[in-house]
């Protein structure tokens, strides 16, 4: 089409994805709280879907799957979050905590 | 007559077997007649083939069945009656028969009567059907089951320590014979293809032994002293003899039988059976005329000193078997088995009327019997007749047999061994008249024992009075009278008429054996019967001798630290490598296990970050690994 | 359905039938048992008796197709079935299998806990025994061999003396080991000739048919199958029956084990189970890598005489007559290793006998002390003594097992140890003469334990027990019967194996 | 690399700093409450980079979903259970060690390898993407020609989350 390239470089926006990725990853397995540990894990899928519009627009071959997999993964992102925050509701009321380190009923 | 031979070791197993079935509430009577009938039969048949034997000396002796494969080589048995076989078949029966008979008395009232006859009607037939072997093989079979009823007879009154002890004892030494015998056996049959004696000597005859790893007069040597060595421990030479005293611990018809005329007499049997082999092999034969020169001289020595009087006629037995070996030994066929006839006889008689006075007064000790002439005249003349025969005094049978051997010693370039004999039959003729000074002559020492001391009944005088007339005319049998029957009957087994030496006549060698006989009994006259000069005192003088003699040359006593000991410190050392090294070897890898296990376990904290941060660094390293081996990325 | 098939069926029958019928007492579960074994029984005396004189090869044959694994080799379907037959080796042994099974199951303590599993078990062991010896098919073979060591696992875990688990895992350890190593070690000669050396070519059928593998191994000219690769497979092989058959120095299971089970299946698994690791050396070693045993014949032989000595000297040193018979055990297998080290037709129809003989005096030995320590609770040589004068029908017994034990001349221990030793002394002389040791050192434990038990004055505990019952003449006659029986007449057996020697040397000759 | 200065170049910057700076701060309050509106921030940083993308329909999505739902959804959970709760100050236990190493490395290795690989300059205009269609539409269609059996899946995926979160959440009366 002769159009301009896209000027922001592709490795700048990868490289703003796998830093997001990585702050979400040390919040899932560092922080205590519950609630805080899912917000971590949407974060880190937020950062996938940062790629994949990435990619859908920049990639080697451009294409509107990757902006339909980002909507597929908002989508389970929700019922997760859905379905998670429902167990940590049930979890609260059984044992009054949102703590990961009181889920240890499998320690050895 | 001699297709029936199979008989006569039969009658007994009849007996064996009749007994098993009346079980052990039998009444004695019927338990001691049985068996006295049926071996007494046996003896009759002995008789007979003995002497269709010796009158038609190249007839058929041979049956045979056929019993196992290995391979295309088939194992054979049956039975075969030579000129030798069939004396030993006449001996043994004579011998049962009268045991027997003596039994009756001697066991009576034991709570195991019936069990005592019928092992020893097993051990009859056992020896009975070694006598009449087809093969080795054969042979070892009730080789081995001679030696087991030795084994349940020596144990008989197994709540007995010393008695349980014993009949270990002299299965095991005997088993380290037998196994040497055993090699020999297999060697043979490796060699040959065959258990058969003929084969087997005609092989040799050719030279055609071989093995794939060893020659043929290799294989003459190695099997001949194999063989042997089943000889030596069966009759308790030197230096598998250890068994033989302890072994007195059973019953004294079991002594008189088995560890007197009959299963010691085995050994010896069988070096005669398979003679011409040793006679193939110098080193063989020089072997075992030493291996009985020794055994004859330190069994005389020990006998000199012993307090039991069973221990001391075993003692002597061994002696006399040495005697029997060292004529083999030296070639002299005819004599070891003309003495092993004689020996049979006169040591039957003497363990018989020694149980006659262990019945008597309950004790085996010489020092506490005395004076057992007078209330007992009939044991201590058949004593006396057996004592003279022992010591070689003209004309009882033992003289006969013992200066051919002396003589063929000597005729045959054994100077030496001459000697060892000569010392070893002075020693004969005062051990066994010190027993019997003590025992029959002079004051009673223990008066209890003496008060009650009595006579048997006729059931006991009965075999010692045949007996002491056998061991008073059975020198005869060998003898100018009826110009060397005996040797020319045992002859007629070889092709040539002739087996190694045949004595000449010499009087002047006979005269110096029976003054060196006379030599004995006058030494042991003068210091236990007419005692002018203290058998205390000369004892004194030779304590150290005397403690060594005493001591029995302390055989005992090595072998048990020795092989004994050393054979617990191996088992022990293989158990403790067993339990701690082996064992804890296969322990410490599971216990590694368990460790790794433990060490992997303190993962599972229960928290799920733990995991996923794993996870995570599981990941990282996956990505890792493909970014930088991409190549480009530094 | 031939008989063979029955022959294994039986058992497992009974064993499925007691699992699912209702309300089985002890007496009724027993029973059930007995008539499964014994129709076992029964079919394997029809065969012996029905076998076919000069046979050297496969008789009774019945084949079940089971599944194919597709392509297995170079295109060809691999044909997986469950098959059975018998020749002159397996038939003895599984006779010998469904009599002493008989026998524990007819023997054993009426008061056990549990008897339907118990039964269930044993009928099981039994069944994969049976299939064991018969199987003809190498997936058969395999699934009959998980049987027994499961089997057996149960039967010491569930119904042994206090502290038997950890026994039982330590025997489901070592023999899970040991047949991994034969998997590995058969599959690879099955592969090895029927697949990538068959004298048919690169690409023959590829077939886990023993028949066929022996076949193959009869057709295959010496070169084919690289020395190399056969010989790996054989010591593979090796150390798998090493272990199953514990062999020192992979032995220690089997003295824990025997401590710790109890009498029926102390005899089942002294008897039967620690026999199956010879009858995979004869029937794969022997039979399919006959040049490869003979290149390893020395090795083979100089452990042999390992065991047989380390056997004894242990033997000797234990206090426990169950460790004692199974040290003794070990000794009696080390000859089997020198009879079939020497590769000879005496040595390795001694080796089979002494199978037949070793399984049968272990049994013969572990009912008897186990019906001593009935009486006495114990089996501490230590606490033991006199019980001649008590119980003077089990010591009689009791001595005439260690006699056939150590050797005696008309026992079946004699004519196992003559052959074996005729065979030793063609190929190993050292060896066998070393192996001499053996036959001294047996009468010294056997007999030493023998003078603790029965001789000597009469030990407390012992005092007013009452002698043999008639649940225990049955067996104790049955079995010194046949071991006497064999030590007379040896042919009974000695024409089924004589033919299967013939078989075996025919590949090598 | 030729860097233009140009107002997306700037504006990506912008966005970048002001995400980056929300996910640093989340991770740094203690307060539970202010973490949750944090990631707010970073939900909106993200829409607004699609919308710098041209990716409008999933700019639009993301604003509905994550920064509009989802983060009430956590309110609303915070709200439920121990709302005072408070995050402890970070503490230089061996497994937090371990997850900040791994965090970094992880963040390192990546940007070395996005680093080092030649990126396709994209001369594709989201215009050409959409093919002459509006966005949406063009979503719309791709969706449901090309992915409609997933579309279909996820929804049942959804109705299964619903009617799942009901009932876990639901009290039950024997926990009472």
């Amino acid at each position: 089409m002769g159009a301009a390239p896209f000027p922001v470089p592709t490795g700048s926006l990868l490289a703003l994805g796998a830093l997001l990725f990585c702050i979400g990853l040390f919040g899932a397995l560092t922080k205590r709280n519950l609630i805080i540990v899912l917000v971590s894990i949407e974060l880190m899928l937020n950062a996938a879907n940062i790629n994949l519009v990435t990619f859908s627009r920049l990639g080697v071959a451009p294409s509107l799957s990757g902006q339909v997999f980002s909507l597929f993964t908002m989508t389970v992102a929700a019922a997760e979050i859905a379905v998670g925050l429902a167990l940590l509701l049930a979890l609260f009321r059984l044992r009054k905590t949102s703590e990961v380190k009181d889920l240890n009923i499998h320690k050895w | 007559m001699v297709q029936y031979a199979w008989l006569v070791p039969f009658l007994p197993l009849v007996a064996y077997v009749f007994l098993l079935v009346l079980g052990r509430k039998a009444a004695e009577g019927l338990v001691a007649g049985v068996s006295v009938i049926l071996t007494a039969v046996s003896f009759v048949l002995s008789l007979f083939i003995f002497q269709a034997v010796g009158n038609n000396p190249h007839g058929n002796n041979t049956y045979v069945f056929h019993w196992l494969t290995v391979g295309n080589r088939v194992f054979d048995v049956g039975f075969q009656v030579t000129h030798l076989n069939a004396l030993m078949l006449v001996v043994v029966t004579l011998v049962s028969t009268l045991v027997f008979l003596f039994s009756k008395g001697y066991m009576h009232k034991d709570d195991r009567f019936p069990v005592f006859y019928q092992y020893l009607n097993l051990f009859v037939f056992s020896m009975l059907a070694l006598v009449i072997s087809l093969n080795l093989l054969q042979l070892y079979i009730f080789w081995e089951m001679v030696g087991l009823c030795s084994y349940l007879l020596v144990g008989f009154w197994y709540f007995k320590p010393e008695a349980a002890l014993a009949a270990k004892k002299s299965f095991i030494v005997t088993r380290i014979g037998d196994t040497g015998m055993f090699a020999g056996i297999v060697l043979l049959f490796l060699a040959t293809g065959s258990f058969d004696y003929s084969t087997i000597f005609s092989a040799v005859a050719h030279g055609t032994l071989h093995i794939g790893w060893l020659s043929n007069n290799g294989v003459i040597t190695l099997t001949a002293l194999l063989i042997f060595a089943g000889a030596v421990g069966k009759s308790a030479q030197f230096p598998l003899h250890v068994w033989l005293p302890d072994a007195m611990e059973g019953p004294t018809p079991v002594s008189a039988l088995i560890h007197a005329a009959t299963m010691v007499a085995a050994g010896v049997y069988l070096v005669a059976r398979t003679f011409p082999l040793f006679q193939a092999s110098t080193g063989a034969t020089t072997t075992v005329a030493w291996i009985g020169a020794i055994t004859a001289l330190m069994a005389s020595l020990i006998a000199l000193t012993q307090r039991d009087i069973k221990r001391v006629i075993a003692y002597s037995t061994m002696s006399q078997l040495g005697y029997m070996m060292m004529a083999l030994g030296v070639g002299a066929y005819a004599y070891g088995i003309f003495h092993l006839m004689t020996h049979a006889f006169f040591k039957a008689l003497l363990f018989l009327a020694a149980g006659s006075v262990i019945h008597a007064v309950d004790t085996q000790d010489l020092f506490e019997m005395g004076g057992l002439r007078k209330k007992m005249p009939v044991t201590t003349y058949t004593f006396l007749a057996g004592a003279l025969a022992l010591a070689g005094i003209v004309p009882f049978a033992g003289f006969w047999s013992k200066d051919d051997i002396l003589s063929a010693t000597l005729q045959s370039g054994h100077p030496v061994l001459y000697w060892f004999g000569l010392i070893a039959a002075f020693c004969t003729a005062f051990y066994i008249f010190r027993v019997f000074f003590l025992t029959f002559t002079g004051k009673p020492r223990v008066e209890e024992k003496y008060e009650h001391a009595h006579e048997g009944s006729w059931v006991m005088k009965l075999p010692l009075v045949v007996l002491a007339v056998f061991a008073t005319i059975a020198g005869f049998f060998n003898s100018p009278v009826n110009h060397y029957g005996l040797e020319r009957y045992l002859f007629a087994d070889f092709a040539s008429g002739t087996a190694g030496v045949v004595v000449k006549e010499n009087v002047g060698l006979m005269a110096f054996s029976v003054a060196v006989g006379l030599l004995g009994i006058l030494l042991a006259a003068l210091m236990y019967w007419r005692p002018a000069f203290g058998g205390e005192k000369l004892s004194k003088a030779l304590s150290i001798p005397y403690i060594i003699s005493f001591r029995k040359f302390f055989f005992d006593e090595i072998y048990t630290f020795v092989i004994v000991g050393g054979g617990k410190v191996i088992a022990a050392i293989v158990d403790f490598v067993d339990r701690y090294i082996i064992d804890g070897i296969v322990s410490l890898l599971s216990w590694i296990g368990s460790v790794f296990g433990t060490m992997l376990k303190y993962t599972q904290d229960g928290q799920v970050q733990t995991y996923s941060a794993i996870a995570a660094f599981g990941v990282l390293i996956f990505i890792a690994i493909a970014v930088f081996t991409v190549g480009g990325v530094l | 359905m031939s008989l063979s098939f029955w022959l294994v069926a039986a058992p497992l029958i009974a064993a499925v039938l007691l699992l699912v019928l209702p309300k089985m007492g002890g007496a009724a579960s027993r029973g059930l048992a007995i008539v499964g074994t014994l129709v076992s029984l029964v079919l394997a005396i029809v065969m012996w008796l029905s076998f076919p004189s000069g046979s050297t090869g496969f008789e009774f044959i019945g084949k079940i197709h089971w599944f194919t694994l597709p392509a297995m080799w170079h295109g060809t379907d691999l044909s997986v079935g469950l098959s059975f037959g018998v020749d002159g080796l397996s038939l003895p042994l599984a006779a010998m299998t469904a009599f002493i099974s008989v026998l524990a199951m007819a023997g054993a303590k009426r008061d056990i806990d549990r008897p339907r599993l118990y039964y269930f078990w044993l009928s099981m062991v039994t069944a994969g025994l049976l299939g064991v010896f018969a199987a003809l098919d190498l997936f058969t073979f395999l699934v009959a061999l998980e049987v027994t060591l499961f089997g057996s696992f149960f039967l010491i875990q569930l119904f042994g003396r206090p502290g038997s688990p950890k026994a039982a895992i330590k025997f489901l350890i070592y023999r899970g080991f040991a047949t991994v190593a034969m998997l590995v070690a058969l599959v690879g000669i099955a592969y090895g000739l029927t697949g990538a050396y068959s004298h048919s070519g690169i690409s023959g059928n590829l077939s886990f048919s023993i028949p066929t593998m022996l076949n193959e191994a009869h057709h295959l000219s010496s070169g084919i199958l690289p020395a190399g690769v056969a010989g790996a497979l054989l010591l593979v092989l090796l150390l798998g029956v090493f272990i199953e058959e514990a062999f020192v120095p992979f032995h220690t299971w089997l003295p824990t084990t025997h401590e710790y089970a109890d009498t029926p299946t102390n005899m089942v698994i002294g008897g039967l189970l620690t026999k199956t690791g010879a009858y995979v050396l004869l029937r794969f070693g022997v039979g399919m890598l006959p040049a490869q045993i003979q290149h390893y014949g020395m090795l083979i032989a100089v452990f042999g005489v390992i065991n047989i000595l380390y056997g004894a000297f242990a033997a000797w040193a234990q206090k426990d007559w169950r460790r004692l018979i199974a040290f003794g055990g070990i000794s009696h297998m080390g000859l089997v290793l020198l009879g079939i080290a020497s590769f000879s037709a005496a040595g390795l129809q001694g080796a089979m006998f002494m199978i037949v003989s070793s399984g049968l005096l272990t049994a013969l030995l572990f009912f008897l002390t186990g019906a001593i320590e009935d009486r006495t609770n114990t089996v501490q040589l230590k606490d033991l003594g006199g019980l001649s004068k008590a119980m003077p029908m089990i010591s009689g017994f009791l001595l005439v097992a260690a006699l056939g034990s150590l050797g005696l001349p008309l026992t079946s221990g004699f004519i196992s140890e003559i052959q074996a030793f005729i065979g030793g002394f063609t190929a190993y002389p050292a060896a066998s003469f070393v192996g001499l040791g053996g036959l001294i050192l047996s009468a010294v434990y056997l007999l030493y334990a023998i003078q603790k038990t029965t001789f000597g004055p009469t030990a407390k505990l012992a005092e007013g027990l009452s002698d043999a019952t008639a649940r225990e003449y049955l067996p104790t006659i049955l079995l010194t019967a046949f071991v006497l029986l064999i030590g007379i007449y040896p042919n009974l057996i000695g024409h089924l194996f004589g033919l299967s020697v013939q078989g075996l040397l025919g590949i090598g000759g | 690399m030729n860097f233009v200065w140009s107002w997306p170049v700037i504006a990506f910057y912008i966005i970048a700093l002001l995400t980056l700076c929300c996910g640093v701060i989340m991770l740094s309050v203690r307060k539970v409450i202010y973490m949750a509106l944090t990631i707010g921030g970073v939900f909106i940083g993200a829409s607004a980079l699609y919308f710098l993308l041209g990716a409008d329909f999933v700019g639009v999505a993301q604003i509905l979903i994550y920064a509009g739902a989802i983060t009430i959804l956590i309110m609303f959970a915070i709200m439920l259970t121990n709302h005072e709760a408070t995050e402890p100050g970070f503490k230089w236990s061996p497994k937090n060690i371990a997850a900040a190493i791994g965090s970094v490395l992880l963040a390192v290795v990546l940007l070395l390898a996005i680093r080092s690989t030649a990126w396709p300059t994209a001369t594709t205009s989201q215009t050409a993407l959409d093919g002459g269609n509006s966005n949406p539409m063009a979503i719309g269609l791709v969706m449901f020609k090309g992915y409609a059996i997933p579309f279909e899946l996820v929804s049942i995926l959804l109705i299964v989350a619903l009617v799942g979160a009901v009932i876990l959440a639901k009290e039950r009366k024997e926990d009472e």
